[in-house]
């Protein structure tokens, strides 16, 4: 094996580990602040790569404004969400299984109407740099991928920040862990939840805009994209915004080495089985901790 | 201070208080006493607008506020020791205090009458144990970090549901001194207790309640002089 | 180890058949569990520091001490929720360190919850019969297939648990769901489920937080009643009313014992005063 | 026309994974309704295609079939659009008897247990031939391969048996999942193979984006079922110089398919490719069968009629042949990709 | 207890629970007779779907047992169902096998696979459990896919011959329906009493509260793996029968949409319910059938019937049903005496 093959893996591994995490943090964060599994997060990206790609295509503004643009559509799409699906589910006692599945319906509304509406095809759409790479020791990344590497980081340092310093990160956290608590000192927990749906959907609507121009706009990617983030958000145990970064890392990784060294055909098997044993050996996530058993 | 006029309320079909009315005045203490499911924590719930009233009208200081959100009531200076504690329990115990201090720091300045300080004075363990998750804590020290919650609300009606559940009888008499020393300063006392030695010493007078309705008020004289518990629970039980 | 059900009997009558058969004569101590220098610490606090507690055959041994003193904790030790860090736990002569929840129990070996652990979507009565568990031995085919040891047991787990429920006064709240019942009364019920498979040894932590004066006098004459029975009682409480009716009590202060005997004489040790009293 | 249409049932993947086939194939499957029915009809009596979704599961698929050939009668059976459902939907019409003109390449396996099931497109076979014959053309060796594990499965299993009769090694061969959203690491392994040309056999744009990505600068060839404009739209530049052994080049179609590619271009503003191509033919296949059976004839009468060769838009067919489609090598056309538009090669295999 | 119960007389009381009784059976006697009488009436694609629905009811009682009574969010059960379908297609076509053997293979080899990964697994609790469970979905994928001698990978396994009872051969839906169905009622029967049995008890109690389930003496983790296994057999019970049925399986019928969709039709239906699964079932059947005829927005159509489906029905609508019928037929009043 060359060197070059290594390094290309371990990039592509980081590129994609970087893609999970950015879609497991965003689970984690509505999961952090409401308790809800979102099964809609690979959608919200969805949603905001096709806003950007309407934007640069039809408006024709600079990538960094359609991005935004992209990004306030994901957090749009995430409070109407809680409005529309999260909240009437609660109002009428829905289960947590409930809100897993009132969200998965609304990953198949999405998928569905972006296939009615923005059609089958897949789309490209230019990232930072263009299509311009790097050459590290003649293995290529794209420089929009060190974008997205550099902007995740700085998303999950600030979240980080956020629900640790912030009075409103923690009020948020507060309403989740217990909205009565919460309600009896003052914390409006309607609007956290709310609040969270739109963060959520932000933190969506980045991983959307920053991994549209690798992958390519298509409807059916929001579920798949939901599958990866959520291994990634719940191997770095749930809620915890830099377990979701690591656990995507850690499948990037795996999946990319599992290639190089073993067989692409069972990269999954392989990545898969690490997965339930390292759960198995660490049964609350990689940044997970323990309660305290018994009474 | 407080008024509960003909107040009904409940779960689902189930109506838990029935056209129930008390009153809390400034500088008092009531005892709220009645027995297992009398539904003496759905009156706290109530108050506190986490079950919501069906019918009747609770008046804090001449102001209706049975229909405000129950995030709005705290700046009324309403604050409760919710039955279950109702801690953030991933938080750790400063964290879960700064909360409560945030919303008690906009309450007028004369209302504010509690620091960390006094509080760990009151609650000695808190102070080394401020970076603990709550979860991890005994019972005990729960109970002491969601009364500490409550008072940094700053409130100037005091609302405590079974206060006493899991605590070291030191730490009991330490609350009945607060309470005695808040009252003192202003605060009105509302305490659902089923510890009766608790409650003659930090209550002046009693509601005794049953099957959701106020079937009795003891007034004071009765009620400090009601020393064992034997004779209360005659009274209020009926046996 | 667990008794199997006697069509019919009655608690009471089934106990002494139970009792006649138990592996009392094996152990010659009058020591049913021991604690023995028992040290647990999370991270860098120390809960427990080598406690040793002995709990006598046929007793009510009390646990009192300041909150967060760590009797919870060694509550979870004995009961195997946790694994001590040094240190023994001896029941019926036999180390039981290596040995799970589940099998302390079928060994008699229970114990409650500080915070009532009711099973929330069940009924009191259907509760109560998910307590009898052990008692049976019907396995998921004969249960599938309906036969009749499987119906026979769980009429017995039936009739049982309304026994139960007679005696605990739960029967006007047989029929609601656990969740729902105030606090109040989901101690009760975990009590009666803790009670309702006979254990030798019933470990109860703070089982009076949340009853009024009234149902504490209850709660005391129950367990002495069980006691009179022959169960052995393992228990926390900080009301001193219920712990009125311990034979021993002892004294955990910062994970160490400093005081151990008759519930009158440790009352008046000034440690105790000073360190839990208060007065 | 007072007359009773001639009902013929379509089962596509019109939504789900396959949705970029079925939908192609519905607007030709439509396409040649209309331009029956403006002719005049079959027999006289007009045709009134019945098209239904199966979502791309083959379960559906078969549920549809059910209602189609039962409740609505329809005479003969246009689908899947995938093996799957294919395979799903001739377990009933074979049992039926009843004529099924899939739109997908089968395999022997399944062309030698059922005997009404006509397929449009070629066997899988076939299009590995041609990507041999290609290779062998121009003097390519040593191949590197990056294929799905659905349809580029499918291929590549043909591929490796017959490679070595045409003197080509495969020195890497990679695989992913459908719908992968990322091959660089399978395309860096490829690459590192070091092969003189590579294989990319997906239904995603994302392999070919993949391997340009990593570098990989040797001619790329596909197949078929990569050649849709869905997906070249989604390669965007990577896609230059891709090769494709297909049928129809819409920007250059051969004689015979210029009349289609026209009225299509017409009705729908854009052009048509293969999948489009392959829905016209099945209805038109379909047409002639009952048109030659007579418009009352049962369904064992039109499947009987079936069996016959058919010039048709995408190749000319015979599916009299023991592989029931009778596609040969010749009706194959190449074509290169520039700047998202196919540009026909001179190569045409046997010349 | 603040309600105070009704109370009513001995008389009363007997009336009431006669005419419940009765009504109960005339309702099932007439619900037979319908359901005898179906086929013949309704077309053959619509009895088509009744089996399938038949099909998802079995495999997705698995799941909706998993799920409301133990509180396991199960996404393994495409595996199971497409270890049964592959053991049917393979030792039925392969090595002409009958159906019921090989379906016996089938269940045998998914109860061990069942128990030797739900053993470690099942350890686990809450997502990381799901997730678990969403591993070996994809895992079991990926194999069929690669295991291509066995499955037939995408091209898949055709000609697998039909179910032939006592020299009946089940090749049509119709006559499919009147095999299938009681086989429904008879695991319906058989789930029923695990429920209502001392097991069921255990399963219950250990779904709201665990650790004092422990100390009762039910040992959790050995009942998980036996459900987490019966629920297996029950996915592979299905998976045979549709081999069998559809006579064509390919992979493409055991990914982990399928799984999803198993897992849907659970909540949907109304995992608490014994019952709910069957609605489930005939929802995820029924609905998206009737739909596809409004065209191409049919899938954003179910998705939002779904949607709305699941907010109206927190209980899911074998709940509904229940609901209804206490409100029709209230349970008879506690017995006298027994007041607070
Ligand atoms: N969530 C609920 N749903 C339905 N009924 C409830 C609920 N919570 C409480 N109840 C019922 O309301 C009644 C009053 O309960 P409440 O908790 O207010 O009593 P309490 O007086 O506080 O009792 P305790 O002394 O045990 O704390 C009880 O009958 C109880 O069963
Ligand atoms: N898992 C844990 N991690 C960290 N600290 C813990 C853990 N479990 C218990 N503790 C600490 O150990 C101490 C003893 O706790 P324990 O619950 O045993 O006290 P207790 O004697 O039961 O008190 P109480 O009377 O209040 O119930 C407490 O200070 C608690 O915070
Ligand atoms: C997977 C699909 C692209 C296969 C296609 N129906 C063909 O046979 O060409
Ligand atoms: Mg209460
Ligand atoms: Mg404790």
């Amino acid at each position: 094996m060359t060197t070059t093959l290594f390094i290309q893996s371990l990039l592509a591994g980081l590129t994609n580990g970087f893609v999970y995490g950015l879609i497991g943090l965003g689970i984690s964060v509505i999961f952090r602040g409401t308790r809800v599994v979102n099964a809609m997060q690979g959608d919200f990206a969805l949603v905001a790569g096709i806003a950007a790609c309407l934007a640069l295509d039809w408006l024709g503004l600079p990538i960094a404004v359609g991005f935004l643009g992209g990004i306030i559509a994901g957090a749009l799409v995430g409070w109407a969400v809680e409005l529309l699906l999260i909240r009437p589910t609660q109002a009428r006692g829905g289960s947590e299984d409930s809100l897993l599945l009132v969200t998965l319906g609304g990953a198949f509304a999405v998928s569905a109407a972006a296939l009615l509406y923005f059609g089958r095809d897949s789309r490209s759409m230019p990232g930072f740099g263009g299509n311009r790479s790097l050459d590290v020791f003649d293995a290529a990344i794209r420089v929009h991928a060190v974008w997205l590497i550099a902007i995740a980081i700085v998303v999950v340092v600030a979240l980080r920040l956020f629900y640790q310093r912030t009075p409103l990160g923690q009020s948020i956290l507060a309403a989740s862990i217990d909205p009565e608590g919460a309600a009896t000192i003052g914390i409006n927990v309607p609007r956290m939840r709310t609040l969270t749906f739109m963060l959520g959907g932000a933190v969506g609507g980045v991983a959307g805009v920053l991994v549209s121009p690798l992958i390519t706009i298509h409807y059916e990617m929001g579920l798949l994209l939901t599958l990866k983030g959520f291994t990634a958000a719940i191997v770095g145990g749930l809620g915890n915004p830099f377990g979701a970064i690591m656990g995507g890392l850690l499948l990037g990784l795996v999946e990319a080495m599992a290639i190089v060294f073993v067989s692409s055909g069972y990269k999954d098997v392989i990545a898969m089985s690490l997965l339930i044993l390292i759960m198995i050996a660490m049964p609350n996530g990689l940044l997970g901790r323990r309660g305290r058993v018994g009474g | 201070m407080l008024s509960v006029e003909e107040l009904s309320a409940g779960y689902g079909d189930i109506l838990v208080l029935r056209e129930l009315s008390l009153a809390v005045a400034r500088n008092e203490s009531v005892a709220v006493i009645g027995p297992n499911g009398a539904g003496k924590s759905t009156l706290v719930r109530t108050l506190c607008g986490l079950t919501a009233a069906r019918a009747g009208r609770i008046v804090k200081d001449g102001v209706a506020i049975e229909r405000l959100a129950p995030h709005r009531r705290a700046a009324t200076g309403i604050a409760a020791v919710l039955e279950n504690r109702r801690l953030f329990g991933e938080l750790s115990v400063k964290t879960n205090l700064d909360l409560a201090a945030r919303e008690g720091d906009r309450r007028p300045a004369q209302a504010r009458r509690f620091d960390h300080a006094s509080l760990f004075e009151l609650f000695p363990f808190m102070r080394e144990r401020l970076g603990a998750s709550i979860q991890l804590l005994s019972g005990g020290e729960q109970q002491m970090v969601a009364i500490a919650r409550a008072l940094l609300l700053q409130p100037d009606l005091l609302v405590l549901d079974e206060p006493s559940t899991g605590l070291a009888p030191k730490i009991v008499k330490g609350l009945v001194d607060v309470i005695a020393r808040i009252r003192r300063q202003g605060v009105g006392i509302l305490l659902v207790e089923q510890n009766v030695a608790l409650a003659t010493e930090a209550a002046d007078r009693a509601y005794v309640m049953s099957l959701g309705r106020v079937t009795r008020a003891i007034p004071p004289e009765q009620w400090r002089g009601a020393q064992g518990d034997g004779e209360i629970a005659k009274a209020y039980l009926g046996a | 180890m667990a008794p199997p059900l006697a069509a019919g009997a009655s608690c009471a009558r089934e106990r002494n058949v139970t009792r006649a058969d138990a592996p009392l004569t094996t152990t010659p101590s009058s020591a049913l569990l021991e604690v023995r220098a028992v040290s647990k610490s999370f991270g860098g606090l120390h809960v427990l520091r080598a406690v040793d507690l002995t709990i006598a055959r046929g007793s009510i041994t009390g646990l009192i001490g300041p909150n967060g003193a760590g009797k919870s904790t060694l509550f979870n030790i004995v009961s195997g929720f946790l694994a001590p860090d040094r240190g023994d736990v001896i029941y019926h002569g036999r180390p039981i360190g290596r040995i799970s929840v589940v099998d302390r129990s079928r060994a008699g070996l229970v114990r409650t919850f500080q915070t009532p652990q009711v099973f929330g979507h069940l009924t009191v009565r259907e509760n109560l019969v998910a307590g009898c568990h052990k008692l049976g031995r019907s396995g998921m085919l004969a249960d599938m297939l309906g036969l009749p040891l499987a119906r026979r047991e769980l009429a017995q787990m039936q009739r049982r648990a309304a026994l139960t429920a007679a005696r605990f006064s739960l029967e006007p709240v047989a029929d609601v769901l656990a969740g729902k019942l105030p606090v109040g009364q989901q101690r009760l019920l975990e009590l009666a489920r803790a009670a309702i498979a006979d254990p030798e040894l019933l470990c109860l932590d703070e089982p009076s937080s949340g009853l009024n004066g009234d149902e504490v006098d209850q709660l005391a004459r129950m367990l002495t009643q069980l006691n009179e029975e022959g169960m052995t009682v393992f228990l926390v409480s900080h009301d001193m009313e219920l712990m009125g009716c311990a034979a021993t009590v002892n004294v955990l202060c910062f994970g160490e014992t400093i005081a151990s005997g008759p519930f009158a004489a440790v009352k008046a040790d000034p440690r105790v005063r000073e360190a839990y009293l208060g007065a | 026309q007072t007359a009773e249409p001639i009902k013929i049932g379509a089962v596509l993947c019109l939504t789900g994974p396959g949705a970029g086939l079925g939908q192609a194939e519905r607007n030709g499957i439509q396409l040649a309704e209309e331009a029956i029915n403006d002719a005049g009809g079959v027999g006289g009596r007009p045709i009134k295609v019945l098209i239904e979704d199966d979502g791309s599961k083959p379960d559906i698929a078969k549920q549809k079939a059910e209602g189609l050939i039962f409740n609505d009668k329809v005479v003969a059976v246009i689908g899947g659009s995938l093996t799957a459902s294919t395979g799903a939907i001739a377990a009933l019409t074979n049992a039926e008897e009843m004529a099924e003109v899939a739109l997908t390449g089968l395999g022997p396996a399944v062309e030698l247990t059922y005997k009404s099931l006509y397929h449009v497109l070629p066997p899988q076979s076939l299009n590995a031939k041609a990507m041999l014959e290609y290779t062998k053309a121009n003097k390519l060796k040593k191949i590197g391969v990056l294929h799905d594990s659905g349809y580029g499965q499918l291929v590549f299993s043909n591929l490796k048996t017959m490679a070595a009769s045409y003197g080509v090694e495969f020195v890497a061969v990679e695989k992913f999942e459908v719908g992968a959203s990322d091959v660089s690491t399978q395309a860096a392994k490829v690459r590192a193979a070091e092969p003189e040309a590579v294989y990319v056999i997906a239904t995603s744009p994302v392999p070919f984006r993949s391997a340009r990505q990593v570098k990989i600068t040797q001619p790329i060839i596909s197949a078929i079922g990569s050649s849709a404009y869905d997906y070249v739209r989604g390669m965007g530049e990577f896609g230059d110089d891709i090769v494709f052994p297909e049928f129809l080049v819409g920007e250059d179609p051969e004689p015979q398919q210029k009349a289609f590619v026209e009225l299509y271009k017409k009705t729908y503003g854009a052009l048509p490719k293969n999948y489009e191509a392959a829905g016209w033919d099945a209805v038109n296949i379909v047409a002639q069968a009952i048109a030659k059976a007579g418009p009352n004839a049962d369904r064992q009468a039109i499947a009987q009629a079936m069996r016959q060769p058919f010039k048709g838009v995408l190749a000319n067919y015979d599916f009299s042949a023991a592989d029931l489609t009778g596609i040969d090598l010749s009706s194959y056309v190449f074509s290169k990709l520039v700047k998202g538009q196919f540009t026909r090669l001179p190569f045409k295999v046997g010349s | 207890m603040s309600v105070e119960p009704i109370r009513a007389p001995a008389a009363a009381l007997l009336t009431h629970r006669h005419l419940r009784r009765l009504v109960g059976a005339t309702l099932a006697l007439a619900g037979i007779a319908i359901w005898a009488a179906l086929p013949q009436v309704l077309s053959r694609g619509t009895v088509d779907l009744l089996v399938f629905t038949a099909l998802y009811a079995i495999a997705g009682l698995g799941v909706a047992f998993l799920l409301g009574q133990c509180g396991i969010v199960s996404l393994a059960q495409s595996v199971f169902y497409g270890i049964g379908a592959y053991a049917t297609a393979y030792c039925c076509t392969t090595w002409g096998w009958p159906w019921y053997a090989a379906l016996v293979i089938g269940m045998v080899i998914s109860g061990a696979t069942a128990l030797v990964i739900g053993w470690p697994v099942l350890r686990l609790s809450g997502y990381f459990l799901a997730l678990a469970t969403l591993a070996l979905a994809t895992i079991g994928h990926v194999l069929f896919l690669e295991w291509d001698w066995l499955t037939g990978g995408t091209l898949g396994v055709g000609g697998i011959p039909q179910i032939s009872l006592f020299g009946l051969v089940l090749n049509t839906p119709q006559k499919f329906y009147y095999f299938i169905w009681p086989l429904a009622a008879l695991i319906y029967w058989l789930l029923y009493n695990l429920l209502h049995s001392r097991s069921g008890y255990a399963m219950r109690a250990m779904r709201d509260a665990p650790a004092a389930a422990l100390v009762l003496g039910i040992d959790v983790h050995k009942l998980k793996v036996r459900i987490f296994v019966l629920s297996a057999l029950l996915g592979s019970l299905a998976g045979s029968l549709f081999a069998n049925y559809v006579s064509f399986v390919s992979v493409d019928s055991f990914g982990v949409d399928r799984a999803v969709s198993f897992l849907l039709l659970a909540v949907v239906g109304g995992a608490q319910s014994v019952i709910g699964p069957l609605f489930g079932a005939a929802f995820v059947t029924l609905v998206p059938n009737l739909l596809s005829r409004v065209g191409d927005v049919h899938p954003l159509l179910f998705a939002g019937v779904l949607v709305v489906a699941v907010i109206f029905l927190p209980q899911g609508m074998g709940g509904l049903v229940t609901t209804l019928w206490r409100r029709l037929w209230p349970p008879a009043p506690p017995a006298p005496g027994s007041g607070t």
